[in-house]
C-alpha cells in the first residue's frame, strides 16, 4: 500500500501543477486586472504597479516564476494586503479555519453516521422521517440564513453565544453547527442509503446467529460494509470544511482564510488568487487519496492492481 | 428421555402488503440430545423459517412468530428477553446457513469471524480466539489453518467458506446445530465430505442435529428421524428408512420418484410432481397437497387431514393413507 | 404412476423484468408517488402561472412594500412591492429547469467517468481520477467569469457553468461502490459467463450501488437552485426581472430583520421540492433493491 | 434489535457536551461599565499607511492615530491642528499671488513615542506621497505643487532622476516648526486639501526601517489621540488613548473597531451589547423605525453623498440630450426613498446640501413628470418608444444595486413602456467595462472629500477627468471650470462653479437620484458623539476625542 501511496504522491503533483497552470491563465484571461479602480489610475501608476509585481512580463516568464517561487514555498505577494507574503497570510488564518472545520467535521460524522443507521435500521419509522425532515430542511436552507437564523435565537434572543468574532470556545459552536449542518444531512442520508443495502446481507444475520452484542453486529458487521460511499463523499466535505467556507467566516466574522478564494478573484489579486487555489486542491486531493487508502483498508477486496 | 428441544404448534407468519404468508402453520417437531432429524420439503415450504424461529432470527418488522413454544432444555425460548435469547445463540444453539458464499463478512478476516463468539460467550481473548479458530479450521480439514485464519473469505473456495460455517457453529461446542441446506451450493464430491464431517462432529460433541435439506438421498443416510413439511406444515414424519421406503403420504413419495436412486434401474422415467406450490397467502381448505395429488378424494376438498399415527412411530395427514391403502407404494418391498 | 392433474391456485406470478417489477413496487409506494405528483403539480403550476395568479411577477407597486401575507397578496410582497406567490410560481419554471437538467448533465458526465474508472482499474482509473481531482480543485469561479466574458449570459451558460463541475462527487461516489462490488462473486460468475463489462455495469453494479447516487442527486438540485442564484448577480442565466427561488432567498436575507417572509416561503418551496425528489429516489432504490423483491 | 438505545445515547452526549461548552463560557460581552467604545469597521483595511489611503475604513482608522496641519471642525470650516494658525493673506500665511503657503507649527506637538512633530515630518509626508513608487490614489489633489506631477509621473525614470525631481518639489522646512509650500497656480482650496489625511505627518526613520511593515502595531507610530495597540486581521483593531498626546486628552479607555462585514451579523451583534454603534441593513429602516426598543436609539444624519444614474454620453440614444432630460423625468426620485425605508432626501442637482454649492432651485425641471418625459421624447422623434435601440443597464453584484437595478427597470417599463435589459456583472469585470466606456448607463455614488464644488465638478465632468465615466465633454465647462479652480477670490469663483454646475444639469448626463442620509443605532450610554457630513466609514471617528460612555 505505501508504494502505491508513493505513487499517488507524485501524481498530485502533476495535478497541482495542472490546476496552477489552468488557474493562472484563466486569471489572466478574466477581464478584469489589479489595478482597475473606480477611480481610473493614471497609465504610467499603472505600468509602474505591473512592473513592480513583474506582471508586464510574458506570460510563461511569470508563471515561471511563479513555480520558482513555489519551490521554496512562496506563493508570492498579495496586491490588496499591503504586500504580506500570501503564504504568511495563509497560514496565519489557517489554524483559525482548520480548527472551525475539524470541529464541523466531527459534529457533521457523529451526527451524520448515527442518524443515517438509526433511519436505516428503523425504516419508515419515525427517525426515518425524522433523518428526512433534518437533511431537507439544512439542504433548503442556503448557509447565510442559517447562520442568521442560529445568530439571531443564541445571540439576540438567548444571549447565551457572541454572534462571531474568535478567540473563545464559545464562538466555535455556532459557526461549527452552521457548517456541520449540511455535511451532516448528505452523511445521513448516504449512510442510511448504503445502511439498507447491507443491512439485509446473509452475514448480517450469521453474525446475530453467533449471539453478538447488537453494537457490534452494528459496527463491526453492518457499519463497516456500508463505510465506502460514507468515506468517498466524508473526503470531499473534509476538505471543504477545511478550507473554510466563505459564507460562515463572513457572517460570524472569522478571521479565516475561508473568504481569501473569493475575495482575490474578486481583486484580481493574482498571488492570493494562485495560493488559495494551489492550497484547496492540495487539500483535496490529498483527502481524495486518503479516501482511496481507507478503500482498501475497509474492503480488502479492493485493491489497486 | 425428553427431548433436547421440542417444537410445539408453532406459527410463523410474514405480514406482507399482499397479505399474510403463512409460512410455518402449526409445525411440532423434536430432537433429543445428539439426535439427527431432517426437514424435508420442497423450497418455500417454511422448513428454513422454522428454524429461524428457533433462534428468533425472523427478519423484522415483516416476519413474527404468532404462536407456539419452542422449550429447549425446559426453557421456552419465545418468552425469553432479547438479552437472554442472544446469549443462546451460538453458545447453545447454532446454525450453519446456506450460501456461504453471502453468509461471511467479506471485510473481516476468517480467524476473527470465529474467534468473535469465543470472545464473547466464553469471554477469551482476541489471542486465545483466534488459536481455537485454528484448532478449529484444523478440525474441519482446512490445510494450513495458522496462515489461513488471517485470510478474508473471497480467499476461500466455496467448499472451505462452508468449512468455516461449521468452524464457527462448533466453536463454541453448542448443543444443537442447524444446518440449512450446508452442501446445496457446493458440488457433489464436497458435499459428502461436509456431510461427513458434520455427522462425524456432531458424533463426536454429542451435538443434536437439525439437517434441513430438499435432497431425499442425504436423509436417509445422515438423519434418525424425519420430517416432511409442505406449505407450512408438517404431513410426515417417522424413522428415515421406515419414510424412505415406506412412504405414506402422496407427496413423500413423489418427492421420492423425483429423485435418481442408485437401487433402482436406470430405465424407470422419473416422475415430477406436476404443478407449483400453493400461494401461502390463499391456502385452499382441505389438504393443501389437494390440487396436485393423484389420489385426492372429495374429503381431502372438504378438511384438513390432521396428524395420526399411520404405522409404528409413523405418522402422515393424509385422509388416503388413513385408510390403510397406499397405492403410491411399490408392491415389490 | 404419473400424478397429474396440474390446475394450480393461487395467483399465477408474472415474470418481470428488473425495471418493470421495480416499476409495480414503485407505483404501490405512497410517498414515493406523492412526491412524484407534487413535482408534476408544481410544474403545471410553473407552466400554467398566467391563469393561477392575476398579478405579474416584475409588476412594482410602491404602495404595498414588504408587506405581510394579506387578502391582496397571499404570500405578501417583496422590497419592490411585487407579488411575492407570483414570484414563486414563475420562480418555479427558472428553478425547477436548472434543478432538474442541471442533474442530467452531471448524470450523463459523472456517471459514465465513475463506473469506467471503478470497473477497469489500473491506469484507467488512474487517469480519470487525476482529471478528477483537477476538476475538485479547478477555481470554478474564475471559469464562470470567463464564461460570461466569451459566451455572455444565457440559460444554456448556465447549465454549463454549474454541471461542468458538480459532476465530480458523483462519479467519485459511483466509483467507490464499483470497485467494492466488482469483486463480488455474483460479479465473478456474471464475467465468467462472458458478460462485457459495459453489460455488467449497467445490469448488474449500477442498480446495486444506486442507493447512494440517487441521494447525492437529491442535495445537488438545492445546491444547482443556489449556485444559479449567486451566478445571476454576475451576469449568468436567468436575470431580473425573471425571478428564481435562490435570486429571491438572496435578496430576502439583505431585509430578513423587517420580512423574514422573503426568505421562508422560497425556502419551503425548495425544501418540498427536495423532499418530493427524496421520497422519490428512496421508492426507486427500494424497488430495485434486490433484496426487498419478494 | 435494540439498535435504538446506543443510537439515543450517541446523541445524548453530543447534545450535553455543546450544552457543556456554553454554560462553561457564557457570553464575551465586555465591560459595558468601563469607557470602552465598540464600533463595527465592517471589514478589514486594506491600507492604514496615510499617504496611500483611499477608502472611508481606512480614513476612520487613520482618524484616530494621526493629526494633520489642519482639520475641520463639526460644521466642515477649518481648524488649525498641528498648525499654530490657519494661514491667511492678511497673517502672510498665503503670498499675495496666493502661490506660496507658509505654516506655522506649534512646538508641543509630540509622535506617541515622545519625539517633537516637526517640518521635516511633512516635508517626508508630502514627497512620499508623492512618489511615483507608491502610486497613492489621491496623488493627483497635490499636483498643483510645484515639481508634484513630474515626481509622480517618472515611474520610469532611474533613481538618479527621481532623486532630482524630488527635490524640486516645493515643499521646504524653512526651520524647525516652518513648513513652505509653492504652487505652480493659485488653488483657492489648497487649504482644504492640506486638511486631509494624505499629507498627515509620518516618520521617515519607522518607515526606512520597517518598510511596508510600519503599519502593524508597535511600529504605528502617530501624533493622534490614540494608539493602535492591536490588529489581528480579519477580526478587530484595539485603540488606546496615547500617553504621550499633546492635546486634549480623550475621555475613553478603549476603542474597539470589530470587522463585521454582513449587515444583519453587524445588526444582531448591536442587539447582543457587542456593539455600540452600527448600520441597519438596507431596506429595513422603517421596521427599524416601528421596533419599540430600538426606534428612540436611531441616529439620522445628512451625509455629503448623492447617487445618481449616470448616462454615457456618447451612446446612443443617450447621445441626444433630449432622451437624458426626458428619462431624468421619468424616474420617481421619492418612490426609490420610499423603497430603501424612506431614508434619504430627493436630489435634483448634483451638489448635496450642507456645503458651498448647493444650489436648491436647480433641477427642478427635472421632478416626476411623466407627461413631460413624453414630451421631451417626442420631440427627440422617439414618440414611439420601440424605435428606442436597446437600452442596457449595467451594475456590480452588490444587494443594494439589485434593487435600484431592478427599481429603475421597473419606472422605465411602468411610466415610459421602455424595456430596458439590465446586465449585472462581477466588480472587477464591471470597473474595466465602466473604465473603457462599454457601458450605456450605470449607477454611482459620490462623497465629498472636501466640502467645496471643486471636488465634486471637474472630476467628474471635466474633459478626461479620472471619474468622468459619463464621458461628457463640454469645453465651455471646461474653460469655465479651469477658471474657477483658480480663482482666488471666493464670491466669483462660487459663482462660476454655480454657473457650471447649471451647465451640467442642463446637459443632464447624470439623473441626480438623493443625497445619503446615514442611519445608525447608538446605545443610550454613548455621550458626545460627535458626526460630520463627511464621516469615514465609523460614525463620528473625527472626534472619538469626546465620547464617553455613562454606563
Amino acid at each position: 500500500m505505501t508504494r502505491y501511496a508513493i505513487r499517488r504522491i507524485l501524481w498530485l503533483l502533476v495535478v497541482l501543477l495542472v490546476v496552477s497552470f489552468i488557474t493562472f491563465s484563466l486569471m489572466h484571461l478574466v477581464p478584469g486586472g489589479p489595478w482597475d479602480r473606480e477611480k481610473q489610475l493614471a497609465p504610467q501608476v499603472i505600468e509602474a504597479l505591473n512592473r513592480k509585481y513583474g506582471l508586464d512580463k510574458p506570460f510563461f516568464v511569470q508563471y515561471g516564476n511563479f513555480l520558482l517561487g513555489l519551490l521554496h514555498g512562496d506563493l508570492g505577494i498579495s496586491y490588496s494586503y499591503q504586500d504580506r507574503g500570501v503564504t504568511q497570510i495563509l497560514m496565519q488564518g489557517l489554524p483559525i479555519t482548520a480548527t472551525l472545520g475539524i470541529t464541523a467535521f466531527i459534529i457533521a460524522i457523529l451526527i451524520g453516521i448515527s442518524l443515517g443507521m438509526a433511519a436505516a435500521l428503523k425504516q419508515n419509522s419515525w427517525i426515518d422521517y425524522l433523518s428526512v425532515l433534518f437533511s431537507t430542511i439544512f439542504a433548503s436552507i442556503p448557509g447565510f440564513v442559517l447562520a442568521i437564523i442560529l445568530m439571531v435565537v443564541f445571540s439576540v434572543i438567548l444571549h447565551w453565544l457572541p454572534t462571531g468574532g474568535w478567540g473563545s470556545v464559545s464562538q466555535i459552536i455556532m459557526p461549527a453547527f452552521a457548517l456541520a449542518a449540511l455535511p451532516a444531512a448528505f452523511i445521513a442520508r448516504i449512510t442510511r442509503a448504503s445502511t439498507l443495502e447491507v443491512m439485509h446481507q446473509d452475514y448480517v444475520r450469521t453474525a446475530r446467529s453467533k449471539g453478538l452484542l447488537e453494537r457490534v453486529v452494528l459496527i463491526r458487521h453492518i457499519l463497516r460494509n456500508s463505510l465506502i460511499p460514507v468515506v468517498t463523499i466524508a473526503g470531499p466535505e473534509f476538505a471543504n470544511l477545511v478550507t473554510g467556507s466563505v459564507i460562515v467566516e463572513t457572517i460570524f466574522s472569522i478571521p479565516g482564510i475561508g473568504r481569501l478564494f473569493v475575495q482575490g478573484i474578486f481583486a484580481r489579486d493574482y498571488g492570493l488568487i494562485m495560493g488559495s487555489v494551489l492550497f484547496y486542491a492540495f487539500v483535496i486531493a490529498i483527502a481524495n487519496l486518503v479516501v482511496d487508502i481507507l478503500y482498501g483498508m475497509i474492503d480488502p477486496r479492493i485493491r489497486y492492481d | 428421555m425428553t427431548a433436547l428441544i421440542e417444537v410445539r404448534n408453532l406459527k410463523t407468519y410474514f405480514h406482507t402488503q399482499d397479505g399474510i404468508v403463512k409460512a410455518v402453520d402449526g409445525v411440532s417437531y423434536n430432537v433429543n440430545r445428539g439426535e439427527t432429524i431432517a426437514l424435508v420439503g420442497e423450497s418455500g415450504c417454511g422448513k428454513t423459517v422454522s428454524a429461524l424461529s428457533i433462534l428468533r432470527l425472523v427478519a423484522e418488522p415483516a416476519g413474527k412468530i404468532e404462536a407456539g413454544e419452542i422449550i429447549f432444555d425446559g426453557i421456552d425460548l419465545l418468552k425469553l428477553s432479547n438479552e437472554e435469547m442472544r446469549k443462546m445463540r451460538g453458545a447453545k444453539i447454532s446454525i450453519i446457513f446456506q450460501e456461504p458464499l453471502t453468509s461471511l463478512n467479506p471485510v473481516l478476516t476468517i480467524g476473527r469471524q470465529i474467534s468473535e463468539g469465543l470472545e464473547f460467550h466464553k469471554n477469551m481473548s482476541t489471542k486465545e480466539g483466534l488459536q481455537e479458530a485454528a484448532r478449529l479450521l484444523k478440525l474441519v480439514g482446512i490445510p494450513h489453518p495458522e496462515r489461513r485464519i488471517h485470510d478474508y473469505p473471497h480467499q476461500f473456495s466455496g467448499g472451505m467458506r462452508q468449512r468455516a460455517m461449521i468452524a464457527i457453529a462448533i466453536a463454541c461446542q453448542p448443543q444443537l446445530i442447524i444446518a440449512d441446506e450446508p452442501t446445496t451450493v457446493v458440488d457433489v464430491t464436497i458435499q459428502a465430505q461436509l456431510l461427513e464431517l458434520i455427522r462425524n462432529i456432531t458424533k463426536e460433541l454429542n451435538t443434536a442435529l437439525i439437517l434441513i435439506t430438499h435432497n431425499l438421498g442425504i436423509v436417509a443416510r445422515y438423519a434418525h428421524r424425519v420430517f416432511v413439511m409442505y406449505a407450512g406444515n408438517i404431513i410426515e414424519h417417522g424413522n428415515a428408512l421406515d419414510v424412505y421406503h415406506y412412504p405414506c403420504h402422496p407427496y413423500t413419495a413423489g418427492l421420492l420418484t423425483s429423485v435418481p436412486r442408485l437401487d433402482e434401474s436406470r430405465k424407470n422415467r422419473l416422475i415430477p410432481i406436476e404443478g407449483q406450490p400453493p400461494d401461502l397467502i390463499a391456502l385452499p381448505i382441505g389438504c393443501s397437497f389437494q390440487a396436485r395429488c393423484a389420489y385426492a378424494i372429495p374429503q381431502c376438498q372438504r378438511e384438513k387431514p390432521p396428524l395420526l399415527e399411520v404405522a409404528p412411530n409413523h405418522y402422515a395427514a393424509c385422509w388416503v393413507s388413513q385408510k390403510e391403502q397406499r397405492p403410491w407404494q411399490k408392491k415389490s418391498l | 404412476m404419473a400424478i397429474v392433474t396440474n390446475t394450480t391456485t393461487g395467483p399465477e406470478r408474472p415474470h418481470h423484468t428488473l425495471w418493470g417489477d421495480a416499476w409495480v413496487r414503485l407505483r404501490r409506494n405512497k410517498l414515493a408517488m406523492a412526491g412524484g405528483i407534487f413535482i408534476i403539480i408544481l410544474a403545471l403550476a410553473a407552466i400554467f402561472a398566467p391563469l393561477i395568479t392575476p398579478y405579474d411577477f416584475a409588476h412594482q407597486d410602491y404602495t404595498a412594500i414588504l408587506q405581510n401575507p394579506n387578502a391582496k397578496h397571499w404570500l405578501g410582497t417583496d422590497g419592490l412591492g411585487r407579488d411575492v406567490f407570483a414570484r414563486l410560481l414563475y420562480g418555479a419554471r427558472t428553478s425547477l429547469a436548472v434543478g432538474i437538467f442541471t442533474q442530467l448533465i452531471v448524470i450523463c458526465i459523472g456517471l459514465p467517468i465513475g463506473a469506467i474508472a471503478g470497473y477497469s482499474g489500473g491506469k484507467v482509473d488512474n487517469a480519470l481520477m487525476r482529471f478528477v481531482d483537477v476538476m475538485y480543485g479547478f477555481p470554478d469561479l474564475l471559469l464562470v467569469i470567463l464564461l460570461k466574458a466569451v459566451l455572455g449570459s444565457g440559460i444554456y451558460q448556465l447549465f454549463l457553468a454549474i454541471g461542468l463541475v458538480a459532476w465530480v462527487n458523483i462519479s467519485r461516489l459511483v466509483r467507490g461502490q464499483i470497485m467494492s462490488l466488482k469483486s463480488r462473486d455474483f460479479v465473478s460468475a456474471a464475467r465468467a459467463m462472458g458478460g462485457m463489462g459495459r453489460y455488467i455495469t449497467w445490469r448488474h453494479l449500477l442498480p446495486n450501488a444506486l442507493g447512494p447516487i440517487i441521494v447525492s442527486i437529491t442535495f445537488n438540485i438545492p445546491r444547482a437552485i443556489f449556485t444559479e442564484a449567486a451566478l445571476s448577480y454576475i451576469g449568468i442565466g436567468v436575470r431580473p426581472p425573471t425571478p428564481s427561488w435562490g435570486a429571491m432567498i438572496h435578496d430576502g436575507y439583505d431585509v430578513i430583520f423587517a420580512s423574514w417572509y422573503q426568505v421562508f416561503f422560497p425556502a419551503i418551496a425548495i425544501a418540498l421540492v427536495m423532499m418530493a425528489f427524496t421520497f422519490l429516489g428512496d421508492g426507486l432504490r427500494d424497488a430495485l433493491d434486490p433484496k426487498l423483491r419478494h | 434489535m435494540r439498535s435504538k438505545s446506543i443510537l439515543l445515547s450517541l446523541l445524548a452526549i453530543l447534545v450535553t457536551a455543546s450544552l457543556i461548552l456554553t454554560s462553561a463560557c457564557g457570553t464575551s460581552v465586555k465591560g459595558t461599565g468601563e469607557q470602552i467604545l465598540r464600533v463595527n469597521l465592517a471589514g478589514e483595511p486594506a491600507q492604514v499607511d496615510p499617504n496611500r489611503a483611499s477608502w472611508a475604513s481606512e480614513r476612520s482608522v487613520i482618524m484616530q492615530v494621526f493629526v494633520g496641519l489642519l482639520g475641520f471642525n463639526q460644521d466642515l470650516s477649518l481648524r488649525a491642528d498641528v498648525a499654530k494658525v490657519i494661514p491667511t493673506v492678511a497673517n502672510k500665511g498665503i503670498s499675495a499671488d496666493g502661490l506660496t503657503y507658509t505654516f506655522k507649527l506649534r512646538t508641543n506637538v509630540t509622535w506617541s513615542d515622545g519625539t517633537k512633530v516637526t517640518a521635516k515630518d511633512f516635508v517626508y509626508s508630502i514627497k512620499r506621497m508623492l512618489n511615483p513608487d507608491l502610486a497613492a490614489e489621491y496623488a493627483s489633489f497635490y499636483f498643483d505643487i510645484v515639481g508634484g506631477l513630474a515626481y509622480f509621473s517618472a515611474p520610469d525614470k532611474t533613481d538618479a532622476e527621481k532623486t532630482t525631481l524630488k527635490n524640486a518639489i516645493g515643499v521646504k522646512a524653512i526651520d524647525e516648526y516652518t513648513l513652505e509650500i509653492k504652487l505652480n497656480d493659485p488653488l483657492p482650496t489648497f487649504l482644504d486639501l492640506m486638511a486631509l489625511w494624505p499629507v498627515y505627518p509620518v516618520r521617515e526613520d519607522i518607515i526606512t526601517q520597517f518598510g511596508d511593515a510600519w503599519t502593524n502595531p508597535p511600529n504605528y507610530i502617530g501624533n493622534g489621540p490614540y494608539i493602535l495597540t492591536e490588529w489581528v486581521h480579519q477580526d478587530h483593531m484595539t485603540f488606546k488613548p496615547n500617553p504621550n498626546y499633546w492635546g486634549t486628552k480623550p475621555k475613553l479607555a478603549e476603542i474597539d473597531f470589530k470587522m463585521i462585514t454582513d449587515a444583519n451579523a453587524a445588526l444582531a451583534a448591536y442587539m447582543n451589547n457587542e456593539l455600540d454603534i452600527s448600520g441597519v441593513p438596507v431596506g429595513t429602516e422603517k421596521a427599524t423605525m416601528a421596533d419599540a426598543t430600538l426606534s428612540p436609539q436611531i441616529l439620522r444624519y445628512n451625509d455629503l453623498t448623492t447617487f445618481a444614474f449616470q448616462f454615457n454620453v456618447t451612446k446612443p440614444p443617450f447621445d441626444n440630450k433630449l432622451v437624458r432630460q426626458a428619462l431624468s423625468c421619468a424616474i420617481d426620485r421619492q418612490t426609490l426613498i420610499d423603497i430603501r425605508g424612506g431614508v434619504g432626501k430627493v436630489a435634483l442637482s448634483w451638489i448635496p446640501p450642507g456645503m458651498p454649492g448647493y444650489d436648491a432651485t436647480l433641477g427642478s425641471e427635472y421632478a416626476f413628470n411623466v407627461t413631460k418625459a413624453k414630451e421631451l421624447l417626442a420631440q427627440a422623434g422617439y414618440n414611439d418608444v420601440s424605435k428606442l435601440p436597446e437600452i442596457k443597464f449595467s451594475y456590480s453584484d452588490t444587494a443594494g444595486n439589485r434593487t435600484i437595478a431592478q427599481f429603475l427597470q421597473g419606472q422605465m417599463q411602468q411610466n415610459l413602456g421602455i424595456n430596458i435589459t439590465l446586465d449585472p456583472q462581477e466588480s472587477k469585470s464591471f470597473q474595466e467595462y465602466i473604465n473603457a466606456g462599454k457601458h450605456m448607463w450605470a449607477w454611482f455614488g459620490w462623497g465629498a472629500d472636501y466640502p467645496d464644488p471643486d471636488n465634486w465638478l471637474p472630476q467628474l465632468f471635466g474633459t478626461g477627468a479620472g471619474n468622468n465615466h459619463t464621458l461628457y465633454s463640454n469645453p465651455t465647462f471646461d474653460a469655465l471650470a479651469a477658471k474657477g479652480l483658480k480663482e482666488l477670490d471666493n464670491p466669483t469663483r462660487l459663482k462660476d462653479w454655480a454657473d457650471a454646475q447649471k451647465m451640467v444639469m442642463d446637459d443632464a448626463p447624470i439623473v441626480t437620484m438623493f443625497y445619503r442620509e446615514r442611519f445608525l443605532l447608538v446605545k443610550p450610554w454613548v455621550k458626545g458623539l460627535t458626526t460630520t457630513g463627511m464621516d469615514g466609514q465609523v460614525a463620528g471617528d473625527m472626534f472619538y476625542t469626546e465620547v464617553y460612555m455613562t454606563k
